[in-house]
């Protein structure tokens, strides 16, 4: 339990730096967000009809910004032998691992969601569905992407090739969370999609871990 | 141990004695399909003769999907039985694979021309192939990205399992959303939806393709088996970074005459 | 293999023969593969608790890759680990609890303290609150107390290493896996690091190090890993 | 002249691996612009109305997902202090990794972006004007990119800090290369846009690689 | 200042007296700066043409500092470095081009061969394609030949510090300034590098080097950087 919390507490310390301000994090989503309306061009009506895929779309750049980060440094340092050598299996230092992934890039969109959806003006009936379905859908980004970054430690051209796996993976939960909102938008029900996306991140949660931990496992061999 | 080292070898003989006949059967087999599709079966009532892509298009479709699952089944195999062979297996695979879903998707939209109007559409059933398609690519980049073989084999393993969660989505998507493509009609539960005259060339294409597939397969398993081959005999002779420490290595009895060049 | 067939320290009587009963780490004729080649062949030791065994042998020999092998972190291509009477392939878990691993990198993070870091690794291996003292023993053993709340960015290398085996005292662990720990270490470095060594020994702890430099070893065994590159490899052919 | 095409080439061979295939860039990009039709919705009208917007914005994240393996690699592994003690003034290595960069990730695009506008079906029209744009503007994302590189270097948080300083500076390309293209689509000249892209792009050539240089030899002193 | 005050091998009846003359690189009461503490102050020395000076000290003594600052990557926090007649800051650009610098870390990248590398390192110093024997050259004299072509993420540490230092030999540069160059190196490897430094300074080159280890160079000078840790601070109380 404290190797569980060491773990994510280091993580996130080293992705927000010592815990600090998640504000640089929000500060991204925003100016990802506000660069929309500028290529989009600021008609509100085209915008409000593609707020949601916009909003999901951030959340995968900025998950995919920060995969490469998540096993590289510990990989080149040696760190990654040590979490391999620590008592507590390699699977759970994945998951915590994962989790301060996603505290770190996906944490904040959610909470931010609100707030971003104004500026791309997003239908308010649309505002519940939005942050349920991030809520939802950003812990799978963090799980899918832990395993592609796992897969491509080592790898020549690492960058291109982690976006190259990941983005198909990443289709699913897009459909779906930005289904939801047009949904909701559009008064209709967004359950069913809410209920997938809320599959799809129970059934990665413990697929994705095992992976990854099999993917370390042969880069460290 | 042992049997393991021979698998291999006796896979080389056995598909050498194969081979052949696959590689005629698959002529036969595709010369007849076409025939019946395109000459004998008759024009679609509505669709008119633009039914005859579906001769091309619903077989690749079916290999497109039945290429990954195979090839997911070898990785997997890969993994725990740590078979030689599965390895290999799932990375030759996998480009025919990804030619056939090629293949769907262009015969797709080109039926989508006639039939909806358009080339591409962003419905699900053919946004999930593009994404198979993208799979398939992203496999055989992971496999190639490594410089040490091994590392790639286990690594596209792992991603292969991993994808197989869009099989579902694709087989389904028809079902799951209400999507401009048709629902099965042919592998569905319950008796098949469509007249024998179109059934019958549809199976006989299928079962060309399959035969395509078992052929090309072989014919790249064999060259991969003799590249790996070669790979081992090279780096084992690099001795380690000291003078004189060279560990000579006895080119065994397996090395293909077309691996011995390479060699000197 | 006179080189590798090796007796524990005199303090400990029971030696190789009553070596199995004290549960002592046997290798039976390891090979190990990295990549495709085959890097050494037929190398077989044992180490009783107490004992340590220097691996010796030229840049490219293998020492490095059995520590690892030992460590768990490669499978060995041929051969066996046992740990007493039970195989390590047995329970990975039980022997990565009771092992510590310094390699040729010393897994320090720019951006943290030496004390934070030390912090890590001792949660890491389930150690809660009550260790800050002993992180602060560790620093003051290796001399790293005045520079123990610097980011380690501002580390030099001597400092850095000293840090990475200062992992080795904070949470204790019968098997020490130390490859090359005198890198970049000063005089004053490397005795501290005999003294460590030694401590852990009379403990009845045991250590595998690789080096390249003569270190004062009280009855330590050497491998000349050397002598243990593979003439052919019998799976060149099959290539696997 | 050796050293320059030296750097270069190596940059270009580490980027994309020993020259191997762009094609995993360009397959990054056709993800990743596959992805907004998934969010945003099938609609062609919309679609096409947001295309030029989508394509840059590709350009724009393409760009952003390298930038911090850009010197990254080299600080770490102790092959930029070689970089600043080579004979060569340091500038112009700045500038031959900015170059090696931008072949790396804004000429794949250039190359592709006719495809990529058949996916998003982009009025044909404004095909010429969309390719000339990203030809002029994609070079200034990576040239000035590599000063945000630069002076993140050793920060903490680089990657998100990375981002913020860049996209604000990546908002004038955006504006103006949509603009040009939406221009064209509509039937207007978009000659006004372009120029300014250029101007951009012909400022930042000689003042990026002065201020990046600056910024590394902060880093390592 | 005995330990600084030094005469180059006897090879060289020029010495420090005419070594102005001859262009020794001279160095005047330096003082170094790492963030915001002081970590040497007050070293002064020569290293007239064929010298070699080995610094020595703890760890963090500023060995790494020092050599740093000689390169020319970090500013003095005091005091002035000299070549021949001219102070160094006077023409960066040639002083880097007469100087190879080999730091605690090799710059050798996973991706890339070790030829490629040497050819990499070659070009940049202006050298074209002329010099691929030179690079053959260098490899065999430091017994990598056999892994030349191999991806560098296969080298062993060794083999990686052994790429490191055949830098040094594929282009000719007057000045090397080489940190702990024998790290990870075998008996056989820190021998090669005996050599090639005597090679090179019997080529009338110099050699500044920090290490720990005794190395066998003809007629060295030592520099203690201990003894010119600053007593105190004088910017101490300002911050920190
Ligand atoms: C690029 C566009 C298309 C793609 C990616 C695509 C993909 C697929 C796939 C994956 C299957 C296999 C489904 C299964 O095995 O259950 C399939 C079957 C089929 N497709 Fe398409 N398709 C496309 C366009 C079209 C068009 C335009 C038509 C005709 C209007 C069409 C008609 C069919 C038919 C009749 C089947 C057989 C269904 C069955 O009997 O199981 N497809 N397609
Ligand atoms: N950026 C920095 N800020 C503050 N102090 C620093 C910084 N970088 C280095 N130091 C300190 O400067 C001192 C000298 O560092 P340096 O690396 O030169 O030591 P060294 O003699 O090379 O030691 P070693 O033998 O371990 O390599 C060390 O005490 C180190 O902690
Ligand atoms: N992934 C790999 N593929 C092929 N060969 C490899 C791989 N990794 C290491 N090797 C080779 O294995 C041999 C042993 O490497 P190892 O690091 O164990 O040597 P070492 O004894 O530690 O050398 P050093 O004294 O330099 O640390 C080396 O020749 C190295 O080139
Ligand atoms: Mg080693
Ligand atoms: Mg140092």
């Amino acid at each position: 339990m404290t190797a569980l919390r060491g773990i994510f507490c280091r993580d996130l310390a080293l992705t927000l730096h010592q815990g600090g301000d998640a504000g640089l994090v929000l500060a991204f989503f925003i100016l990802a967000v506000v660069l929309f309306p500028f290529g989009v061009g600021p008609e509100a009506e085209v915008l409000a009809r593609i707020a949601a895929g916009i909003l999901w779309v951030a959340a995968l750049f900025a998950a995919l910004l920060s995969l490469d980060r998540l096993y590289q440094p510990d990989y080149e340092d040696g760190g990654l032998d040590l979490l391999a050598l620590a008592p507590l299996p390699l699977e759970l230092c994945v998951l915590a691992k994962s989790a301060a992934h996603w505290v770190a890039t996906g944490l904040p969109l959610v909470l931010a969601s609100p707030v971003l959806a104004l500026f791309v003006d997003l239908d308010p009936r649309a505002m519940p569905t939005l942050v349920a379905s991030l809520l939802l859908g950003t812990p799978f980004l963090s799980l899918i992407g832990s395993v592609a970054a796992a897969l491509t430690l080592g790898a020549r051209r690492q960058g291109v090739l982690l976006s190259l796996l990941v983005l198909p993976l990443y289709v699913p939960p897009l459909v779906f969370g930005a289904g939801a909102v047009e949904a909701s938008a559009l008064g209709m029900t967004a359950r069913p999609d809410l209920l997938i996306l809320g599959a799809l991140t129970l059934a990665a949660l413990p697929l994705a871990p095992w992976a990854s931990a099999a993917a370390l496992r042969q880069a460290l061999a | 141990m042992i049997e393991r080292f021979a698998n291999p070898a006796r896979f080389m003989r056995l598909s050498a004695t194969i081979l052949p006949w696959c590689g005629w059967a698959t002529l036969g087999l595709l010369a007849v399909g076409l025939y019946l599709a395109l000459v004998a079966s008759p024009p679609d009532y509505q669709q008119g003769e633009a039914v005859r892509i579906m001769y091309v298009h619903v077989p690749a479709a079916w290999l497109a999907l039945s290429v990954y699952l195979l090839m997911a089944v070898a990785s997997g195999t890969a993994l725990v039985a740590r078979h030689p062979l599965a390895d290999i297996a799932a990375q030759s695979a996998a480009p025919i694979g990804a030619a056939f879903t090629f293949i769907c998707l262009v015969s797709g939209s080109l039926w989508g021309r006639p039939m909806w109007g358009t080339w591409w559409v962003w419905d699900a059933r053919l946004t999930s192939v593009l994404v198979l398609f993208f799979l398939y690519l992203g496999y055989i980049a992971l496999v190639n990205g490594f410089d040490d073989p091994a590392r790639g084999a286990k690594a596209g393993s792992v991603l292969a399992l991993v994808g197989v969660v869009n099989l579902p989505i694709i087989k389904f998507s028809v079902d799951w959303w209400n999507t401009l493509h048709q629902p099965a009609s042919v592998l569905r539960l319950g008796a098949p939806t469509i007249a024998l005259s179109m059934l019958v060339p549809l199976l006989v294409m299928a079962a060309a393709f399959w035969l395509l597939f078992a052929t090309l397969l072989m014919i790249r398993m064999r060259t991969a088996l003799n590249e790996r081959k070669a790979l081992a005999l090279r780096l084992n002779r690099a001795p380690r970074a000291r003078p004189g420490r060279t560990a000579p290595v006895a080119a065994g009895p397996e090395a293909s005459p077309a691996v011995r060049p390479a060699l000197r | 293999m006179a080189a590798t067939d090796l007796t524990g320290p005199q303090r400990h009587p029971a030696g190789v023969a009553a070596g199995v009963a004290a549960g002592a780490l046997v290798a039976e004729d390891l090979a190990c593969r990295r990549g495709a080649r085959l890097v050494f062949a037929g190398v077989s030791f044992v180490v009783p608790p107490g004992g340590a065994l220097v691996v010796r042998g030229a840049n490219g020999a293998g020492k490095s890759s059995l520590l690892r092998l030992v460590a768990g972190l490669v499978a060995p291509a041929a051969g066996r680990l046992v740990w007493g009477s039970q195989p390590l392939a047995a329970d990975p878990a039980g022997h990565r609890a009771r092992l510590h691993y310094v390699g040729h990198q010393d897994a320090v993070k720019p951006g943290m303290t030496a004390r934070d870091t030390l912090a890590f690794w001792a949660a890491l291996r389930g150690h809660g609150r009550g260790i800050s003292l002993a992180i602060a023993d560790a620093l003051a053993s290796l001399a790293l107390d005045p520079v123990a709340d610097w980011p380690c960015r501002w580390l030099s290398a001597g400092q850095r290493r000293r840090l990475a085996l200062a992992r080795l005292l904070v949470a204790p662990a019968e098997l020490w896996l130390l490859d090359e720990p005198t890198t970049a270490l000063d005089e004053d470095g490397r005795m501290r690091l005999e003294t460590m060594i030694e401590a852990h020994r009379a403990g009845g702890g045991r250590v595998l190090l690789a080096t390249h430099l003569p270190l004062a070893l009280h009855g330590a065994a050497t491998l000349h890993l050397d002598r243990f590159a593979p003439l052919e490899d019998p799976a060149a052919e099959t290539w696997t």
